[in-house]
């Protein structure tokens, strides 16, 4: 039901309980938070140092981009609540990224939606990583396994 | 039109956006690419051929293949790195 | 990390904070939040109307079911923070029942064991649910397609 | 030994638990079973045959074939339903 792009940290458990509160029909919440990770990991190994990000976006696009696939998640499953918090600007490891949380009756459609937003807000939502390290900036290049995750989803049957 | 460039495009070309007029004959998002590349060294590299960029026409995704048409604003930008 | 049993609700924000503060290792942190429903829902519609349920448990067999259970999915999945909150006794329809989080570098991983340890808690850990009705109380029944989750991750090459 | 019961089951007998001394022929958790039964109506209806309940002996899940042993303390109960 919402979507919003903020500097700004959220406050995860604030966030949630506006979601839950005087919905009871919610039996299952699933919830992800991305957060900074002070290591790079590609090819099941961990790289280089992250001291920080700055991820940079398309402002108002941005916000048209989560909407749509929000609105994509509602008519694929059955949702009672749906919240997508996803920051912009500098962020040292550690912080955290994007919030990304589905209630419905059911956990398995709660779950499902969940990866389903964050497979598909990688890979179609207009956010770009710069990445700072020891060695200097450097833009975070697209993941072949981003790409595949969110294609699962286009599979028939599979929602 | 407008043109607005992100992430490492724009950090390429020096700026984030900027109004230019195509000549008639630039009727493609292909076109335009291949014009942009004329105005500066920079705009050579940024949008060099092989460049792993999208671009958007009015905001919605374009090819290289899609009418420039009526679009006000073109962008381009590397694939998205969100979440 | 840690498995609870308890009675009094827990601050999901701060349980959050606490698994991830200080771990820049963890790049994804998945979470699900157990509700009690107003409604129970079993084939695909929504029957009576639920008011309150208890959850009877068996002290200290019930938390060395849960840390089975947690131990497990970090043999299966590299994680770096775990934690399983479960409430017992008397809640009302919209209260917390169930905090299950993981933090692992891979959102893949992290996502994968949530759902696993959700699925075998409800098979797997002794509670028993007595649901209070407008037609009086009545024990809640174990639900096919919930042994048949749990049974998922048995499956040779799911993990 | 000491014998558990829980939810439902502990309703029906009307105890969480009880202290007894099953004669020796009762040798698996199902002799048990059926020994028990024989100490009440509500013991033979709670665990009245056919009837979804699971076992465990000192903490561990039995089967009714499963030897009682040396084991200190048998627990009923129905279907977990957590979560």
């Amino acid at each position: 039901m919402a979507v919003r792009v903020q500097a700004e940290d959220f406050d995860v458990g604030a966030e949630l309980a506006r979601l839950t509160d005087g919905n009871a029909r919610i039996g299952g919440l699933a919830v992800f938070v991305g957060l900074v990770r002070e290591r790079h990991v590609r090819d099941g190994y961990h790289q280089d140092r992250i001291e920080a990000l700055t991820l940079e976006h398309w402002p108002g696009r941005t916000e048209e981009a989560l909407a749509e696939i929000e609105a994509e998640a509602r008519r694929r499953w059955p949702l009672d609540a749906t919240l997508i918090v996803h920051r912009h600007g500098r962020l040292v490891a550690g912080e955290r990224i994007v919030l990304v949380a589905v209630g419905s009756p059911h956990r398995e459609a709660a779950f499902e939606a969940c990866g389903f937003l964050v497979d598909w807000l990688k890979t179609k939502a207009p956010f770009w990583k710069l990445e700072e390290t020891p060695e200097g900036e450097r833009w975070v290049e697209s993941h072949a396994g981003d790409e595949e995750a969110a294609a699962r989803w286009d599979k028939p049957g599979k929602a | 039109m407008k043109i607005r460039y992100f992430a490492w495009l724009k950090r390429r070309v020096g700026v984030a956006e900027e109004d230019v007029t195509p000549p008639p004959e630039v009727r493609s998002v292909g076109d335009l690419v291949v014009w942009l590349r004329t105005r500066s060294p920079a705009h050579a590299e940024a949008l060099a051929e092989g460049g792993a960029f999208g671009a958007a026409l009015d905001r919605r995704t374009a090819t290289f293949d899609t009418p420039l048409g009526e679009a006000r604003e073109a962008a381009f930008f590397p694939p998205f790195t969100g979440g």
